[in-house]
């Protein structure tokens, strides 16, 4: 059963009811939904803590570029990405999954293709890990 | 107190002193990003200086001297002005957790750029809070149709002066030269240098500080001849010695923060310094009595006063009570026992340390009981013959005039002096170490913080940002003294609720 | 008909009085402020002149916008009445603010229902400016009156009263009849017209824009005698003030109330009141107290006991030392009447005329906090005797003065001067002065529990008669002995021979001293001294009572004073004498001048002009000993000479007022007599002595200095006193002894408090007293300092405490205070060693002493909210 | 009678409660200072914070005081702050975040909550922030109660009281005193309306209200033997007929719903020493059931308003402080307000609300929402909707709940000692009623600004 983290910066406007909705994943998966005050909160250190603690997959949904209310956290989010994915591929964890994804306000729809994206890499993690 | 003191500097010059700080707050945040290739245009471009070179590279801008969106379509708009568009601007969300609705994050930093220029500022608000009423709601008439643009200078013509013995009593006459004194923060709440520095600022506008309850500090006897000194319901270092050496002596029987709740100074704010001065217990909290255990009714409030008058025969005596529902009844009872001056606390004033039960609920704010009791002193026949000071929630130069107009002679001023000194308002003054500003704080390592040239000068500077502002309200409603504006209600006008639940009444 | 129908029946009876009463939620009320009041009830009618004095002494405590005096127990032929008819009819007095409305009013509320035995109008001065008045007195009409026997009974029958015994339903009906007068007349209709003063039998009331005093002189009643009289100075703050209606005394049936004080609580006592069909009209504190005692009286007719313990709820732990069966009861009547007990600070002073039980009262109350000063006082000279209640000491003082100086068995001395403890369950914080009319016409003085307060019966007054002056044997050798040994010796000798002398060997002896003190310098300095140990100490006086020698003592030692040389004369002395008259010839001493004498008497209470300004000066001018002496309530003596004044002493003799030495910074103040409120706050260095009692804050505020009392404390004695104060009280505290204390540790420099928990009996004998220390609330919250309490039989339990601690008495702690207690020793003659003695054997130190310190209170220390 | 003490305890909270604002730290474009500002943080936030791994988040919010001191002095400008939407998810619009926050607080440590700086929010507000205390100084002195320095009694009796009693001629008392009950606070603990707990939580509660000397009003239904030790703690409310057979004898106190009153005597019958309680809706035409009710004996009435102190009605509810003064007044009209003991619940979430409501008639409140937030409830009612709780509110033992709701009502209790103080009032009985001890904004500001002209509003 995978454990799957999702950070979503709170000013997107979405409840934790609308992104469950939108992604209905199926139930056996534990999913743990945390709202961040801006996605410039999310780090390397908080990531790796998170993996830490057993997450399997997590994922981001940060403001889109020009819209981020700090003004930094989406511009950097990506940067943060990589640079966490490298130093998980130095401890030789690269099969984790970790995706960062810059979700347009009030669209549920758009919500709905990352929710898909998702659950796609779900099944290739599921394939590589438990294959 | 030297008459002529008015004419040596008057007033006296504002000097420019930044802040303290290495990045001070701002309104806005600019955000330069790694395409910048330091080509200095946009150095060039602003006048307020934001950016600047250090060697060959543009550093990392100053925001608090950025005007933000308002540049927005001028010619010196830097953020269109960058090819390589390296740089953004976005609203500086820290700003949320500066201030409260009292002082908002806006009305504070516009209190730090009058401290530091001594003029008001451009852009950022400098009159009014966010309160939802009371002095928020309030609004002079000319500034209703649009106002002309002010020139901020100085009118000898229109006098700020008030006199603060009005009994014709055979005492000296005391005249300060802006109708506002600073309020009572003891040592102990606010640290030595804080004291001294309202001290020399007070000193050089010819006006009163008060000393608070902690007692009388040696190191402010150079400055005596601008000190209140204050008997409070402890009795704390009040010996006739001080009493003797004060010009107004000012009994404390509520604070308008903590009514009917006496001094509440936290344990770890007793440091030997502090517990010496009031002979106390160094660690001991200092819970100061109620009421003045002597006075239990107003002839002993009368006695209490003839106390204090036959020890100092020439002290004029002030009478700081807070406002509760028969805050009339007090103020006459006050006037009939020999005070020369009644100072009226507000719910809403500033304090050290005070129960948050006691801040919200007890008693009413200045802005409702300065009229009640005007238009008591009047019926009465003795309003002029009082002196009315009002204290506790006074911002800004234009809360000033909106309660002298509702009917009081002078303010008293407080928090106001603290957030020229960059106080944030977070509310934390009440631990020992609360104080990250060194201001509210015993602590010698933190209160090392705060020089007292640099605290003097930037209450001074604020003073002369509220002295231009009361000379421009006055002109614009064609009055040439202070004294003329007390108990107009008729310039002032109050924006009624819109009641949005009107049905629900 | 049972008791609890008669209630419910006279209650209802009361609800078509005013169908109409708005009951605004928040009534606007007439806002009290502080005031003055005294009281006194004597066996032998007085007249009304001998309230004048003490109302002109409390002038400081009001503002001349109120003032009101009423009388009980009056005499027949002043009035032009028959005693039978004083004394069952209503004496209905009524002040027409518009003299025009008399006829209409009587056609409509007196000639209808009454039988009028006599109405007649009090005659005044001519023209109210006279007296110094601003504003027209009302005239007053007197009626006595007779409810018609027709009339009696359609009331009887109308409200189902049939069981009632008819003269309680005549009451009822004059009770109504007023309301609806005051109701028509004052408050309905806007402009105030006339309004009932009061409708008592045997009693009656006048008050007027102006004080107290003005009343007696602007209604002449000098020479109207009575029984009982009680006065009001009044301080309202409320707005202007053109009619009397809101001044005191308010008439209740057949009693007057007035009160000094405020109720925090108006409202909800209003509100139980409502629940009663009572409704107040004149919305003061004073009318609501009056109404209620009035509903427990005569509607509800409780004992006065339940009466005081509904209106004073007895609380904390003295609720708990009362007998398990009176806590039954007080309980249920705390329950029923909490509501209409009365917050705040305040104290009533009852006249009434118990007609059912045919005896004349005079009561005191205080509230349960000790929030307002008051003072007893009790003079029984066999022939006459005098029961007096007021704000002031000195106000007590003034009247026994007057009376003194129209009829000589009274004594200007009172045998007995007390206060009250509020909510206690030692005197109830009550003192009721009862006479019994008839033929044995004799004076008792009770507390709430009925515990009668006596004065020593073996001994009786003097009929003052000053013999010419003898050079008796014993005159002879005290003079001899006055040049080779001390006064201290002399009086030891001395003390052994009084009881064996009579009144007129005594005065003999003292005039004939004070004769020779007046001939030069020294032998003056001798006598004074010796009559001053006289004065100060306690001794064994036979059969005479100790008030009458203090007097002879005071008489003389002001007969030496007053003969010392004027400053403005050029004759050479030692001592130099000042007054209100040559005030202006003070100029710095010459040498070989030392003393300088103040004579107080005409000095103002308080001012630029008064006597402690006087006294400053004189320093300023480099005089450094002072004799302050025929004080009358002035107030502040030794306040103003600022910093470091070692080396001066001032010596008080008199009635001194309010915050005497309060500041002292070296000098020291010696009182020889009792002293009043707020004595030596903020002591920063010096010595207080006082022979006597000393009133309320007692050392508030104090920084350091020494202390010694030889009577008891009032309320709240060394509260929030910091740094090093040292006292010693002999006697003890009426409760918070040494609240907020913060006085470091003792042993270290630091100041606490001996509390002897001692007094005399009447043979001058030490007495322990029934508890060292009866209050609840003992060093409650202090943080420092310590308290030595000699408390041999551990009468002091843990639940007094509320931050300190018992602990025994070390070795240390003795040696720190012995030196104290030798002062104490050489000030007043109460030996240490006799201090040690326990039902006649003398103890080790640590089981006689006891001590207080401070405990580390979780509440005081460390910080706020711990992260 | 001796003097009440409350027994605090330094309780800490089972799960970090969330801060008001997010410590962002950049480490991109860190300059590497020797003194990092860090370091120097007067709340060692950047020390104690940690992971927190049930939120999956930093734990700075909680240690930040937001004096901006970092902000400001980093050289680099890498700090700001941000608000944290776990802290805005907290309670609703009448339980703001503010409020459970500090509830949470005096559940810790049991003291008063002090601060500096003057009151920071705004001028007036609705409800209980229409209403402000008032406060002696001069013409009446203040009681020096904080911390019970000078004795003021917070006790209340509940039950019947006559309003007077008769005495024989020597003194001894005749009139029969119907039974009532002394408790040491005015405060009786209770349950809300939503939600279900269970015995470790009821556990909790009962154990609070035998330690506080005060009553917890337990459905009849959760009672059993094991409850039996607090009995003279429990007010057991029943809801349907039928469950009055199952009342235990031992019992006391029974509280009733207002369709049931035709059954008091049945639940009196043989327990002429019970005291019942009838609960009674807010609503219109409250008065006039109430003034039945004490006509026929009725000696407590429970009156209720929904969580956010509203009438359950439609149209214009009135608050509780309005909708209590007008039945207490009402019973005051008709003379019998002193016979009955009137106890009103809903919206008390502050100290000063439990004040307020007595000073406007009430002689004592009833709490429940309240006191599950002392246990960290975050009133996110997901157990309505079957989720499970974020505190696990169920699993606490029942000791650490006792000791957290006594600190609450110990600082509840010197709150109430202060604002009595400030007043002068040395008896909380006193208070009930006592309308010259309130200031309404509503009329201060008609007085006040009776002269200035009126602009209308935005």
């Amino acid at each position: 059963m995978k454990k799957v983290t999702v950070y979503f910066c709170k000013n997107l406007g979405y409840s934790q009811r609308d992104i469950l909705d939108a992604f209905n994943l199926p139930s056996e998966v534990s999913i743990n939904l945390v709202g961040m005050s801006c996605s410039c909160e999310i780090t390397a250190g908080l990531l790796l803590k998170t993996y830490e603690v057993g997450m399997d997959l997590i994922f981001v949904l940060a403001c889109p570029e020009e819209e981020c209310v700090s003004g930094e956290g989406s511009k950097r989010i990506k940067r943060r990405i990589e640079y966490t994915k490298e130093i998980l591929n130095e401890l030789g964890l690269e099969k984790v999954r970790l995706e960062a994804f810059h979700v347009p306000k009030n669209s549920l729809g758009a919500l709905k293709e990352i929710g898909d994206k998702i659950k796609q890499s779900m099944e290739e993690v599921e394939s590589i890990f438990y294959g | 107190m030297k008459e002529c003191n008015k004419t040596e500097k008057w007033p006296p010059e504002v000097k420019q002193t930044p802040s303290r700080f290495r990045r001070p707050l701002s309104k806005y945040k600019i955000i330069r990003n790694e395409n910048c290739d330091n080509c200095g245009i946009c150095v060039d471009v602003c006048p307020y200086g934001v950016h600047k070179f250090v060697g060959k590279k543009v550093q990392s801008p100053n925001e608090h001297y950025c005007i933000g969106f308002a540049c927005q379509g001028t010619d010196h708009y830097c953020i269109d002005k960058c090819p390589q568009n390296a740089l953004s601007l976005v609203q500086n969300p820290t700003m949320e957790a500066l201030g409260d609705h009292r002082w908002p994050a806006d009305l504070i930093l516009g209190t730090w750029y009058q401290a530091e220029y001594g003029r008001p500022p451009a852009h950022l608000e400098y009159k009014i809070g966010d309160s939802g009423d009371g002095f928020d709601r309030l609004r002079f008439n000319f500034e209703l149709d649009n106002q002309t643009p002010t020139s901020w200078e100085i009118d000898p013509e229109i006098s700020t002066s008030i006199e603060l013995n009005r009994r014709g009593d055979n005492r000296p006459q005391v005249t300060i030269s802006v109708p506002w004194y600073g309020g009572g923060m003891s040592f102990g709440s606010i640290s030595l240098t804080v004291m001294l520095a309202r001290a020399k600022a007070c000193a050089a506008w010819n006006t009163f500080t008060c000393t608070g309850e902690g007692g009388y500090p040696d190191e402010l006897v150079p400055y005596k001849d601008y000190i209140i000194t204050q008997i409070a319901t402890g009795l704390f270092g009040v010996r006739e010695e001080t009493i003797k050496r004060a010009r107004i002596v000012e009994f404390k029987y509520a604070q308008g923060a903590k009514p009917g709740l006496g001094g509440h100074l936290l344990g770890d704010k007793v440091t030997p310094a502090v517990a010496r001065m009031r002979q106390s217990i160094p660690g001991m909290s200092l819970f100061s009595p109620f009421p003045f255990h002597s006075v239990y009714s107003v002839e002993d409030h009368k006695k209490h006063i003839d106390w204090v008058k036959e020890i100092n025969p020439k002290a004029l005596i002030a009478v700081k009570v807070s406002t509760p529902n028969d805050v009339d009844m007090v103020a006459i009872g006050s006037y009939y026992a020999g005070a020369h001056i009644i100072f009226l606390d507000g719910s809403y004033g500033g304090t050290g340390a005070a129960p948050d039960i006691a801040k919200k609920n007890i008693a009413m704010p200045i802005e409702l009981a300065v009229p009640k009791v005007h238009r008591f002193l009047v019926e009465e026949g003795v309003r002029d013959k009082v002196v009315l000071m009002a204290g506790g929630g006074i911002r800004t130069a234009y809360d000033i005039a909106k309660i002298i107009a509702l009917g009081a002679d002078g303010v008293v001023t407080g928090t106001s002096e603290l957030v020229a000194l960059e106080c944030t308002r977070c509310h934390n003054c009440e631990s020992g170490k609360g104080c990250p500003r060194g201001i509210a704080t015993t602590d010698p390592r933190l209160s090392a913080m705060v020089k007292l040239d640099w605290a003097a000068q930037r209450i001074s500077n604020l003073f002369y940002s509220w002295y231009l502002q009361l000379i421009d309200i006055l002109k614009r409603l064609g009055m040439k003294s202070v004294k003329e504006l007390v108990g107009r209600t008729d310039c002032l006008v109050y924006i009624e609720r819109y009641e949005k639940e009107n049905e629900k009444k | 008909m049972k008791r609890s129908e008669l209630i419910k029946k006279l209650v209802y009876a009361r609800r078509k009085l005013v169908p109409s009463y708005p009951l605004a939620r928040k009534l606007a009320t007439e806002e009290e402020g502080g005031c003055g009041v005294v009281g006194f009830i004597c066996n032998i009618p007085i007249g009304g002149k001998h309230i004048f004095y003490p109302s002109i002494q409390m002038h400081n405590r009001g503002n001349g916008k109120g003032g009101g005096i009423a009388a009980v127990g009056l005499s027949a032929e002043t009035l032009g009445v028959s005693q039978e008819i004083l004394d069952n009819d209503y004496l209905y007095q009524i002040a027409l603010l518009d003299p025009g409305v008399q006829g209409q009013l009587e056609s409509e509320f007196i000639e209808p229902f009454f039988n009028i035995d006599k109405a007649q109008r009090v005659e005044t001065v001519g023209d109210y400016r006279d007296v110094g008045l601003e504003v027209r007195p009302p005239d007053v009409m007197q009626y006595f009156v007779r409810v018609k026997p027709g009339v009696l009974e359609e009331f009887i029958s109308e409200n189902h009263l049939e069981g009632i015994d008819p003269r309680r339903a005549e009451d009822e009906f004059v009770y109504q009849n007023s309301f609806k007068l005051n109701q028509k007349y004052y408050s309905s209709l806007g402009e105030k017209k006339a309004f009932v003063l009061s409708r008592g039998r045997n009693m009656c009331i006048f008050k007027i824009v102006g004080y107290a005093e003005q009343v007696v002189q602007y209604y002449q009643l000098e020479n109207f005698k009575a029984h009982v009289w009680i006065a009001h100075q009044r301080y309202p703050t409320k707005g202007k003030v053109w009619h009397p209606a809101g001044a005191h005394p308010f008439a209740g049936l057949d009693e007057a109330l007035v009160h000094n004080g405020d109720f925090a609580n108006y409202f909800s006592v209003a509100q139980y009141l409502r629940q009663h069909n009572v409704f107040p009209l004149f919305l003061t504190d004073t009318e609501v107290a009056i109404l209620l005692f009035d509903l427990l009286n005569r509607t509800y007719g409780y004992p006065l006991e339940y009466i005081i313990e509904a209106i004073a709820p007895t609380t904390e732990l003295d609720f708990d030392f009362l007998p398990p069966e009176k806590q039954h009861i007080y309980r249920a009547l705390h329950a029923s009447h909490i509501h209409g007990s009365p917050d705040g600070p305040w104290f009533f002073i009852i006249a009434r005329n118990e007609f059912y039980q045919k005896y004349y009262q005079l009561i005191g109350i205080t509230d349960t906090a000790m929030l307002r000063p008051q003072v007893f006082a009790l003079y029984d000279g066999g022939e006459v005797q005098v029961g007096l209640i007021a704000s002031e000491k000195q106000a007590i003082d003034a009247t026994l003065r007057s009376l003194s100086e129209e009829d000589k068995r009274f004594c200007p001395v009172a045998d007995k001067y007390w206060n009250a403890r509020g909510g206690s369950h030692t005197d109830g914080g009550t003192f009721i002065f009862t006479l019994k009319k008839g033929d044995a016409q004799r004076l008792v003085c009770t507390d709430k529990f009925g515990k009668e307060v006596r004065v020593p019966l073996n001994q009786r007054p003097w009929e003052v008669n000053i013999p010419e002056f003898q050079e008796t044997s014993l005159l002879k050798q005290l003079k001899k002995q006055i040049e080779h040994s001390l006064p201290l010796d002399v009086f030891r000798q001395f003390v052994s021979e009084i009881p064996g002398l009579g009144y007129e060997e005594f005065y003999n002896i003292c005039s004939g001293l004070a004769q020779m003190a007046t001939e030069d310098d020294v032998t003056k300095e001798w006598v004074i001294e010796f009559l001053t140990l006289l004065n100060d100490r306690y001794y064994d006086t036979g059969e005479k009572k100790r008030s009458w020698l203090l007097w002879i003592v005071s008489e003389n030692l002001k007969r030496i004073l007053g003969g010392v040389v004027p400053i403005g004369s050029e004759e050479i002395s030692r001592y130099k004498y000042i007054d209100w008259q040559n005030r202006k010839d003070l100029r710095p001493p010459r040498p070989g001048e030392e003393i300088l004498v103040i004579n107080a008497w005409d000095f103002p209470p308080e001012g630029d002009e008064c006597d402690a300004r006087l006294i400053c000066e004189a320093y300023f001018k480099g005089w450094r000993r002072f004799i302050a002496y025929n004080y009358r309530g002035q107030r502040f003596c030794g306040c103003g000479l600022g910093p470091k004044t070692n080396g001066v002493r001032i010596d008080v003799y008199g009635s001194s007022g309010d915050y005497l030495g309060s500041g002292l910074d070296g000098l020291e103040v010696y009182v020889h007599g009792n002293a009043q409120d707020q004595v030596g706050q903020i002591l920063n260095a010096g010595k207080i002595v006082i022979f006597g009692d000393v009133g309320q804050t007692f050392l508030y505020g104090a920084k350091g200095g020494e202390a010694y009392v030889l009577g008891n404390a009032a309320g709240r004695p060394l509260i929030n006193a910091v740094g090093c104060p040292r006292v010693v009280i002999n006697g003890t505290a009426l409760d918070y002894l040494a609240e907020s204390f913060m006085a470091g540790d003792p042993l270290k420099g630091g100041g606490f408090c001996i509390l002897n928990g001692i007094t005399f009996d009447e043979r001058g004998r030490l007495k322990e007293l029934p508890t060292p220390y009866p209050g609840s609330n003992l060093f409650s919250l202090a943080s420092g300092g310590a308290i030595y309490v000699r408390d041999p039989h551990r009468k002091l339990v843990e639940e007094q405490l509320n931050g300190g601690v018992f602990t025994n008495l070390t070795e240390a702690d003795w040696e720190l205070i012995l030196p104290y207690l030798e002062e104490n020793e050489r000030l007043f003659g109460i030996r240490v060693d006799e201090l040690l003695t326990v039902d006649g054997e003398k103890r080790r130190p640590e089981d006689v002493y006891r001590k207080v310190k401070a405990v580390r209170l979780k509440v005081l220390a460390g910080q706020g909210i711990p992260e | 009678m001796g003097k009440y003490h409350i027994e605090t305890k330094q309780v800490p909270p089972r799960f970090l409660p969330p801060g008001p604002y997010c410590v962002i730290a950049k480490e991109e474009g860190c300059l590497g200072c020797k003194y990092c500002v860090k370091k120097a943080c007067p709340y060692g936030v950047y020390e104690k914070k940690g992971f927190d791994i049930k939120e999956l988040r930093e734990t700075s919010s909680y240690y930040c005081h937001h004096c901006l001191f970092c902000v400001e002095s980093c050289p680099a400008g890498l700090i700001s702050l941000m608000p944290n939407p776990e802290y805005q998810r907290l309670g609703d619009g009448y339980w703001t975040p503010e409020i459970i926050t500090s509830l949470w607080r005096q559940a810790e440590t049991g003291k008063i909550p002090v601060s500096g700086a003057g009151y920071g929010g705004p001028f007036v507000g609705e409800g209980f922030d229409e209403m402000w205390t008032d406060m002696s100084e001069i013409v009446r002195p203040t009681r020096d109660g904080i911390h019970g320095r000078e004795y003021i009694s917070t006790a209340v009796e509940l039950g019947r009281k006559p309003l007077a009693l008769e005495f024989d001629p020597d003194k001894k008392m005749v009139s029969q005193i119907p039974p009532f009950v002394e408790i040491s606070l005015p405060v009786l603990l209770s349950l809300p309306s939503w939600g279900r707990w269970d015995r470790n939580v009821l556990f909790s509660l009962a154990k609070a209200a035998a330690k506080l000397n005060t009553l917890f009003i337990m459905p009849l239904k959760e009672f059993d033997s094991t409850f039996l030790s607090f009995i003279d703690h429990l007010m057991l409310s029943v809801e349907t007929k039928e469950a009055i057979r199952s009342i235990p004898a031992q019992a006391q106190f029974i509280e009733i719903p207002l369709d049931l009153v035709s059954e008091i005597d049945v639940v009196r019958q043989g327990h002429s020493e019970r005291i019942i309680s009838v609960k009674v809706p807010f609503g219109p035409g409250v008065e006039k059931t109430c003034l039945d009710l004490v006509q026929n004996g009725v000696p407590i009435i429970h009156l209720f308003a929904d969580e956010h102190g509203r009438e359950m009605v439609e149209l214009r509810p009135r608050f509780i402080k309005d909708a209590i003064q007008d039945v207490h007044f009402s019973l005051v009209e008709q003379g019998v307000r002193d016979q009955v003991t009137l106890l009103a619940s809903g919206g008390i979430a502050m100290a000063e609300h439990m004040g307020k409501t007595i000073i406007c008639g009430a002689d004592a409140v009833v709490v429940g929402q309240a006191l599950m937030v002392a246990l960290e409830c975050r009133l996110c009612k997901e157990c309505e909707k079957g989720l499970p709780c974020p505190v696990e509110i169920n699993a606490i033992d029942s000791e650490w709940g006792a000791q957290r709701i006594i600190n609450l009502m110990g600082s509840w209790h010197s709150q109430l000692l202060e604002v009595m103080g400030a007043m002068g009032m040395r008896d909380v009985r006193r208070l009930r009623g006592e309308l010259g001890r309130a200031i309404f904004y509503r009329d201060v500001i008609k007085e006040s600004f009776a002269n200035i002209k009126k602009v209308s509003g935005e």
